[in-house]
């Protein structure tokens, strides 16, 4: 057949079909894997230079929040000397860097503790509120966007768009006071603030965690919700709905097998995306609701100009970022393997 | 290709004359009556009265006889769009008999693909069936519920179509996508389907079906797509296969290899064939029956031999001519002549 | 462009929205009744004729505040899009001329922003290198530069890609002669969108930043500003928060209404709605049927 | 030129061509010679045109055939300058353009002495130009005024047989075959010496096909040179001099239409003929192409 | 445990959020700021103040001077030990002061100028001064002399984030800048009066935001910003203000223009309205002061009070004399952060014609402590030893006085005078207030208002007793 492009691995097929299957899905997976890191290794490299470089520009010293009332030019010094501050640049990147592949992220210079370890504490905080929030997104915006998307053009969906367009402009402090004044004072349903962990029990842990997580979720039911009915409602269009239909597939067979997971490609995609801003606005629901978390660790430390643990913070979201972002892309290539075909 | 499509393109013609004796009338009535008919090429009229004799002739109503009762019958279809408040197909009919292939030929924008879409009930929206009927299998399609539409789809009526790997999902792996028809439609287990999903690949002559059943469609080239295609859409057994395009974007070798499978599918099963193309060759080759279209009305109706030879619309002899003049025919048409 | 925009009733009502709060950035200390920095006596007072939105806890005129913040509002979130639109457009479109080593440094230098939780990045900037607005929208519109970069980006590799680019180069265009004739509207609109939807995340960003206190120097008011400090007197004016809370909102509902409208006048669905317009008003006479693909 | 004032011909069944008896002296309007290009960079280097060696002599019509990939849009490409060759020359218009900055491109291209129809007629008219707009941009480009570029559109409109109100409609505006025939028309605003159709008429209908075929044929007789591409050897075969064939990026026979429809040499070249679909099937061809892939393969 | 979350509060435990949550666990590096109280729930220290302010034994039981008054001998009670077990002896005390005098980081040495030597003798402390000083007793409290385990501190990093101290409470989980979880000491020597069982030290949210928490059991006990007060009550809250030394002030630079001249600084005092402090930021809960002491104190001077009541015109006319037009006096107001309390001074000054910028400045304490601004803002939560008090506002080194080395005349002298007075000693009032008020002639300070210590609490929390500027758990029951 001279017409058929032979397909390259074409000769390994004698090997039977199962062990191909299994090498051409572990090697998917190994490529994505590399492809990733292709991208998000020089992405790790600059952005930590970005941050290190933050010191440098800011000019604050840590002898200057160490030593208060006492601070005199020698003491500066010899408190920078301490720090490791005279030596060249690139030489305390290099150590800090060094430090930081072994996850030693320096100490603090308000109070001298071991950064990484503050930041631990304050992730365990800040995840439970993002993965929350993460699942009321995924969940409220797929049940939102796939009814829009079904019952395209009807007042149901123009509802659904009117409320997901309302609450993608509510600001996320809004948001926040709303539901503590709601749900905390009002109705007494939830606690307005603090966080107990999990190991004290699921139920207070949720209760907790259950508004800034809504607080939060609210930018990510929009963007979910709003970017599923776009796919689903052009997935609907595509020519493989018809041929699963003349094929005689059932419509819920049709949207389960075929549409959904299309038209979940960019919705996943759409959620990579979202994971640094709902990072960031941790900063802003942590501090509404009182949570001793990531963001407002990250804030303290800005607004004491604790640069070391700044550059901590944004190390670990950086972090963060590229290890949700890698996540998502091996389900991606999992769930929609033709988009990764391109570059 | 091997000894086995020798031996099988030998058998083909055993065959066809064996079932044409068989389907004889069936078939006669049909084409003779098209043939005969003086006022066939002039339109709607025309057809009109064909499909209404023909019907009389075969009826649904249980008067011919069971194995030659045509599997899909169009009778004075007429299509509306109901936005644009205009009728885009005004009466077409047609009869089609088990075994046998019905051509569409026309240019573009004659209505050839709603015309193929209302007898798979998947006509766009705002669009209508306003008039005409279309039964498929004895069963009008007007009384079809959607629950009855899913379960005649697949396992009666099928369809493939231009662009073959747009009608693939490309996140499903081919075989997955046939063996998903086979669980559904005929209820058999994952085992057995994957079987059954192998044994189509390898009925679509494609080389290598373990491979291509766990490829992706963007793996495959147009060609091998459009024979996956064919497979799943043959997957639960249907007795008719609607062919919209389906060659047309495909090269002349792989196109010459694809119609010569669906004659091959229609030998051996007895699958009855639409087959819709703006290129009357492609047409000629396949199908005992064409219906020339334009404008949504159908200029000529009859045999294909008959229709190419002696073309009667201006717009068929067009068609005709664009070979001649312009084609291979211009070649090969005195070689022919001479052996 | 504006026309088209304007004859969409989404692109009527954003328009409207966002010139009343260009207005008020503008007009705004005109219009203010009182000066905004003045205290007086009579502190978290309800609403009266003086004082159409009461008086803030030291005194000052909440309507006048409002007026007076829509400025800084205003002009932060412009430079937050203005910074982002030339620090994304330029290289965005260059990388697609400018070889190889030029797309694969932007390209990465992009995902960096992207991969940097940009609130959390504008804070620990700011704080960190001194407390300004303009710092802080300067260093956010880099943080957002992104969108344009990758809009941009697309947008003039499809046109330079595009089949009809190459007819004009094989009829002897230059290439400056293809951004003019060419590239320019086709990049213009995705720009457009791009640049409305980031004045609302401008916005949102001004307004979390001045929220959280951060970029502004105190008496000066920002919608942000007065919306944290209306929660600290809750309990004395529980109606206070919803002013600049709504004014937030509704200037981002417009600036995402108006990005749509721009989406939907321009490229493909631009050109159908004029023809639509086109038939529809019958300026040329006869109705024709809808040109079809005329495609097999 | 070779054919002064010829009537309108290869009207009949039979194609009568006296030329390649006896080959023009004049110079060949495009020649190339050992043609390579190569796609991709480093590993993902690959070559898509091997070794092409073909002339083409003024007012002469050539077909290209091929399946897809074979390199004809390349060929094509290497020809205007839109890819570069990696081996080999390319002399247009006795000009050699081998190797030609972008500045000399520009020059020659403004000269419009070749002019390219793409595969695509949608694609290639700008969406939001005027079909008026679209045709002038050549002459825009060399500099002649608007009024006067106008003016000389409108009987190239006529010759491509589409009315004059079309000039002010988008191309989204107008139909498929229209749109063909203003692509047509806007190569040849130019008056160029050689026209490269890339798949001019593969996606038209029957009626669209005829009406682009036709014009075609009266270009011929007007001395321009033409080369046409296609994967399907039927729809050349009607209206080109020679044909060659390309096969895997390589030229594998080239000859009169009728030696190679007739008597093709090269198993691929067979398996075309036998391939092409004609209005009186041959049954015997099934068989005989089984054998012919068969041989292909190995 | 602290896991139950809805209304109530959780068993004895007490559930504080702070908004001065400590930065340092360490006494010697935390110092004597505001968050000493946190502090003292870990540490004891040898004297502590009871409700008039004197200072009552602690860890001390007794103390006495030498006839000469140089000298001071505590008593410690005996068998005393920290948490980590290390016994409390004079030696520890002994230790604690000397580290407290030269650690590096030490934020106290200041403070304690007048000790020169310290001798260890079993469970006697004895005090060497190099001037006569009955402060010391006073000095040597919370604030001042938080006794830590010497073992503990021979890391001072490690104790700044685990705490060793023979407080009320032990450390049972640290997280820097965030919480604390204590649990009640049983080795305390006054552990028979403690009941609360664990505690819970969690740094505040936002001001807005602390009274839902209270009012929905995440805290029992908070201290609030004067606006929440009415919400706090609306929410069934206990809210109390607890006595304190606090004091706001305006700091000048008499050493740069246009404070090099007096008229402009009267004028200042003139503009001055302390009325609209106490009424837009503390929602009367605070009171107008002009001193640095709460009018009643022991040290308040009523013959101070109000020398420069608030007159705009008579402002104006200082400047006009001192040859300034309106407006042209344009000054940084240069703060640590946003304050309400600035906007205040900025519009009250624009009244009589002086332009104030407020510049919020990160680095806001080297420039001060420096001495290099020349307005600033500060606020102090007093000291234990009003003498303390004075020197830190009016000494030439006192690191509240931006005017370095300025002093007020005979200031020194006066300090000198109340030192050598015996706290009992009858004429000590009037001493002191002699000492206050040669203070206030300086022209480096102007005193607006005393900020309230502002608390709310469950009900089911006992009252507090009423030392001034100190939270004593002592005797403090904590119901259901
Ligand atoms: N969804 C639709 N709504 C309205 N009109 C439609 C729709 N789809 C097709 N038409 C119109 O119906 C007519 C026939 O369309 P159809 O697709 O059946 O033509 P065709 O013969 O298949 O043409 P082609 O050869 O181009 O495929 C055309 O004029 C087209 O404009
Ligand atoms: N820009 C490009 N970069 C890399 N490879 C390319 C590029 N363009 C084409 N190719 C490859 O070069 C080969 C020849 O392509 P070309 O477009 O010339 O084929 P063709 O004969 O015109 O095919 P078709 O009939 O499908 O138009 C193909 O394999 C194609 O994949
Ligand atoms: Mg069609
Ligand atoms: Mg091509
Ligand atoms: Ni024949």
């Amino acid at each position: 057949m001279t017409t058929t492009l032979a397909p390259p691995a074409a000769p390994a097929r004698r090997r039977g079909p199962t062990a191909a299957r299994a090498r051409h899905a572990l090697g998917r997976v190994l490529a994505t894997l590399a492809r990733s890191a292709a991208i998000f290794v020089p992405v790790f490299l600059v952005a930590t230079f970005v941050t290190f470089a933050l010191r440098s520009l800011s000019g604050l010293s840590p002898a200057r929040v160490q030593l208060g009332e006492d601070a005199t030019p020698e003491a500066i010094h010899r408190v920078e000397a301490q720090w490791g501050l005279d030596r060249p640049f690139l030489v305390q990147y290099g150590h800090w860097f060094g430090g930081l592949l072994h996850g030693d992220l320096g100490t603090s210079w308000t109070n001298g503790a071991d950064i990484s370890t503050l930041i631990g504490l304050g992730l365990g905080v800040s995840l439970s509120v993002a993965s929350l929030a993460l699942v009321i997104g995924v969940l409220a915006g797929f049940v939102l966007g796939t009814t829009a998307a079904l019952r395209q053009t009807t007042w149901v969906d123009r509802a659904i768009t009117g409320f997901v367009t309302l609450i993608s402009v509510m600001p996320a402090f809004v948001v926040g006071i709303v539901l503590v004044e709601a749900f905390a004072v009002g109705l007494h349903v939830f606690p307005s603030a603090g966080y107990v962990p999990m190991a004290q029990g699921l139920t207070p842990w949720l209760e907790h965690i259950t508004l800034p997580a809504l607080a939060l979720s609210f930018d990510v039911v929009a963007d979910v919700a709003r970017q599923l009915r776009t796919s689903l409602v052009a997935a609907y269009r595509e020519n493989y709905v018809t041929g699963a239909v003349v094929r005689g597939l059932s419509p819920q067979r049709i949207f389960l097998g075929h549409v959904l997971r299309n038209g979940l490609g960019p919705a996943l995609a759409t959620l990579g995306l979202k994971f640094p801003a709902l990072v960031g606005a941790s900063v802003v629901t942590e501090w509404v609701f009182g949570l001793q978390g990531f963001g407002r660790f990250a804030n303290d430390s800005a607004q004491s100009g604790d640069v070391p643990a700044v550059q901590g913070v944004l190390v670990v979201s950086i972090v963060l970022v590229v290890v949700f972002n890698l996540l998502v892309n091996l389900v991606l290539a999992r769930v929609t393997p033709a988009s990764q075909r391109g570059v | 290709m091997t000894a086995l499509s020798e031996k099988r393109s030998q058998q083909r013609s055993q065959q066809q004359s064996q079932q044409q004796s068989e389907q004889q009338p069936g078939h006669l009535n049909a084409s003779a009556r098209a043939g005969s008919s003086p006022g066939r090429t002039d339109a709607a009229g025309g057809s009109d009265r064909s499909a209404a004799e023909a019907a009389a002739a075969t009826g649904p109503d249980g008067t011919a006889p069971g194995p030659e009762a045509p599997v899909l019958s169009v009778r004075d279809l007429r299509i509306t769009d109901r936005a644009g408040d205009r009728e885009i197909v005004h009466g077409v009919g047609f009869e089609l008999t088990p075994g046998k292939a019905v051509g569409i030929v026309g240019e573009s924008g004659s209505g050839k693909t709603l015309t193929c879409r209302a007898a798979l009930g998947i006509l766009p929206p705002h669009v209508e069936v306003s008039g005409g009927s279309v039964h498929i299998a004895g069963t009008d399609i007007a009384d079809l519920t959607p629950r009855q539409w899913t379960a005649l789809r697949g396992s009666t009526v099928s369809a493939v179509f231009q662009d073959p790997a747009s009608y693939l999902n490309p996140s499903i792996r081919v075989g997955a996508q046939i063996a998903e028809v086979v669980r559904v439609k005929t209820g058999r287990g994952r085992r057995e389907a994957r079987r059954r999903g192998l044994d189509l690949l390898r009925a679509v002559h494609l080389r290598d079906p373990e491979l291509v059943y766990s490829q992706y469609p963007f793996e495959l080239s147009g060609g091998m797509l459009q024979r996956v295609l064919i497979a799943a859409a043959i997957a639960a057994g249907p007795r008719v296969l609607i062919a919209d395009e389906a060659t047309t974007a495909l090269d002349v070798t792989v196109q010459a290899e694809i119609l010569d499978l669906l004659a091959d599918l229609r030998e051996q099963t007895g699958l009855a064939l639409v087959v819709v193309s703006h290129d009357l060759a492609v047409i000629a080759q396949v199908c005992d029956e064409v219906l020339v279209m334009r404008q949504g009305e159908v200029v000529e109706h009859g045999p294909t031999a008959q229709v190419l030879h002696d073309p009667r619309h201006e717009y068929t002899r067009l068609l005709v001519a664009e070979h001649e003049q312009y084609g291979l025919d211009r070649f090969r048409a005195p070689e022919e002549e001479t052996r | 462009m504006l026309r088209r925009v304007l004859s969409l009733p989404a692109g009527r009502i954003a328009v409207a929205i966002l010139t009343v709060v260009a207005l008020l950035a503008v007009l705004g200390p005109v219009l203010a009744p009182h000066d905004p920095l003045a205290t007086s006596a009579r502190t978290l007072a309800p609403g009266s004729g003086t004082h159409p939105l009461g008086t803030d806890y030291l005194g000052r005129d909440v309507l006048s505040r409002l007026l007076a913040g829509s400025r800084v509002s205003v002009l932060g979130s412009l430079e937050v899009a203005l910074t982002a639109l030339v620090v994304g457009v330029v290289p965005g479109i260059l990388s697609v001329y400018l070889g190889r080593a030029f797309e694969w440094v932007t390209l990465r230098v992009v995902d960096t922003l992207v991969a940097l939780p940009f609130l959390l990045f504008a804070v620990a900037v700011i704080a960190l290198l001194g407390n300004g607005i303009t710092q802080a929208m300067l260093v956010t519109g880099v943080l957002v530069s992104p969108l344009f970069y990758r809009v941009s980006r697309a947008a003039t590799l499809t046109v330079a890609r595009s089949q009809y680019v190459e007819a004009a180069l094989i009829a002897g265009a230059s290439v400056g002669w293809v951004v003019r004739r060419h590239v320019w509207v086709k990049v213009l609109p995705p720009i457009a969108v791009a640049l409305a939807q980031t004045i609302g995340v401008g916005f949102v960003i001004v307004s979390s930043l001045t929220f959280l206190g951060i970029g502004v120097q105190p008496p000066e008011p920002t919608w942000g500003g007065l919306l944290a400090s209306d929660l600290g007197y809750l309990s004395y004016q529980p109606w206070a928060p919803v002013a600049p809370a709504l004014l937030i909102m509704a200037t981002v509902w417009a600036c995402n209404l108006l990005a749509d409208a721009i989406r939907d006048v321009s490229g493909e669905a631009g050109r159908a709605l004029v023809a639509h317009r086109r038939l529809r008003a019958g300026r040329r006479g006869r109705t024709e049927p809808a040109p079809t693909g005329g495609a097999s | 030129m070779t054919h002064p004032g010829s009537a309108p011909r290869a009207d009949g069944p039979e194609p009568q061509d006296t030329r390649r008896d006896d080959p023009s002296p004049a110079r060949p309007v495009l020649a190339i010679t050992g043609l390579d290009v190569h796609y991709g960079l480093r590993r993902r280097r690959r070559k898509v045109l091997h070794d092409v060696t073909l002339s083409v002599a003024p007012g002469e019509t050539v077909g290209i055939v091929g399946e897809t990939g074979s390199g004809k849009s390349t060929l094509a490409r290497a020809v205007l300058g839109l890819v570069r060759a990696s081996a080999g020359t390319v002399t247009v218009a006795g000009e050699d353009v081998t190797g030609h900055s972008e500045a000399k491109w520009r020059r020659l291209r403004r000269r419009g002495t070749v002019q390219y129809v793409f595969q695509d007629p949608l694609r290639s008219l700008d969406p939001d130009l005027t079909v008026a707009d679209s045709l002038a941009e050549p002459l825009l480009l060399r500099g002649v005024p608007r009024g006067e570029a106008l003016a000389r559109i409108r009987p190239l409109l006529e010759r491509v047989r589409l009315p004059g109100e079309l000039l002010d409609r988008l191309p989204g505006e107008i139909s498929g075959g229209q749109r063909q025939r203003v692509a047509v028309a806007r190569a040849l605003v130019t008056e160029p010496e050689l026209v490269i159709l890339d798949e001019p008429v593969s996606a038209l209908d029957s009626a669209n096909r005829v009406q682009v075929l036709q014009i075609l044929k009266e270009l011929r007789t007007t001395g321009v040179a033409i080369v046409l591409i296609s994967h399907d050897l039927g729809s050349v075969a009607g209206i080109a001099d020679r044909i060659a064939v390309l096969y895997r990026g390589e030229l594998v026979e080239t000859g009169t239409a009728r030696d190679v429809i007739r008597r093709p040499r090269h198993p691929y070249t067979r398996l075309l003929v036998s391939s092409a679909p004609t209005l009186h099937t041959a049954p015997a061809d099934r068989a005989e192409r089984a054998a012919l892939r068969a041989a292909l393969t190995t | 445990g602290g896991g139950e979350s809805a209304a109530g509060s959780g068993g004895d435990t007490l559930k504080w959020a702070t908004s001065s949550f400590p930065a340092h666990w360490d006494p010697v590096v935390g110092g004597s700021g505001a968050q000493f109280r946190e502090l003292a729930l870990v540490y004891a220290s040898l004297t502590r103040t009871d409700a008039t302010g004197k200072a009552v034994p602690d860890l001390a039981e007794s103390w006495h001077y030498n006839t000469a008054g140089d000298q001071v001998t505590f008593h410690l009670r005996s068998g005393l030990k920290f948490s980590d077990g290390t016994p409390l002896d004079a030696a520890a005390v002994k230790d604690a002061i000397l580290r407290a005098k030269t650690q590096k980081d030490s934020a106290l040495f200041g403070d304690l100028t007048s000790i020169t030597s310290v001798d260890a003798r079993g469970l006697d402390v004895i005090v060497h001064l190099g001037q006569v000083d009955y402060q010391i007793p006073q000095l040597l409290g919370e604030r001042v002399l938080q006794v830590a385990s010497p073992k503990a501190a021979a890391d001072p990093k490690k104790l700044d984030r685990s705490p060793v101290g023979a407080g009320p409470f032990t450390v049972t989980q640290l997280v820097p800048g965030t919480k604390v979880l204590l649990k009640k000491n049983p080795d305390y020597w006054d552990a028979k009066d403690i009941h609360i069982d664990t505690v819970e030290l969690t740094s505040a949210p936002d001001a807005a935001t602390v009274v839902s928490g209270l009012q929905t059991g995440v805290y029992n006990f908070a201290d609030i910003e004067p606006s929440q007060a009415s919400a706090a009550k609306k929410a069934g809250l206990d809210v109390f203000v607890q006595p304190g030394f606090n004091a706001e002030n305006i700091s000048l630079n008499v050493n740069k223009a246009p404070f090099d001249d007096s008229r402009v600084v009267d004028a200042v005092r003139y503009a001055v309205n302390r009325q609209e402090f106490v009424d837009k930021l503390t929602f009367s809960y605070g009171q107008a002061t002009d001193q640095p002491f709460p009018p009643g104190y022991v040290a308040y001077d009523p013959k101070s009070a109000d020398l420069y009541p608030y007159n705009p015109a008579k402002s104006r006319q200082l400047l006009a004399a001192a040859g300034y037009k309106p407006g042209q006096i344009k000054l940084s107001l240069v703060i640590p952060a946003a304050d309400p309390q600035a906007e205040i001074v900025q519009s009250q000054l624009a009244k009589v014609g002086i332009t104030v910028t407020i510049k919020v400045d990160k680095n806001w304490a080297t420039p001060f402590f420096a001495k290099d601004l020349t307005f600033s803002l500060y606020g102090t939560t007093g000291r234990d030893s009003a003498v303390q008090t004075l020197t830190a506002h009016f000494g030439p080194n006192g690191p509240l006085n931006l005017s370095t080395p300025y002093e007020p005349a005979g200031f020194e002298a006066a300090v000198a005078k109340v030192r050598r007075t015996r706290i009992d000693a009858p004429d000590y009032a009037s001493v002191l207030q002699a000492a206050t008020r040669a203070g206030l002639r300086s022209k480096a300070l102007v005193f607006t208002y005393s900020a309230p210590n502002l608390f709310a609490k469950s009900k089911a929390i006992s009252a507090l007793p009423k030392n001034p500027g100190h939270i004593d758990w002592t005797g403090v029951t904590i119901g259901r």
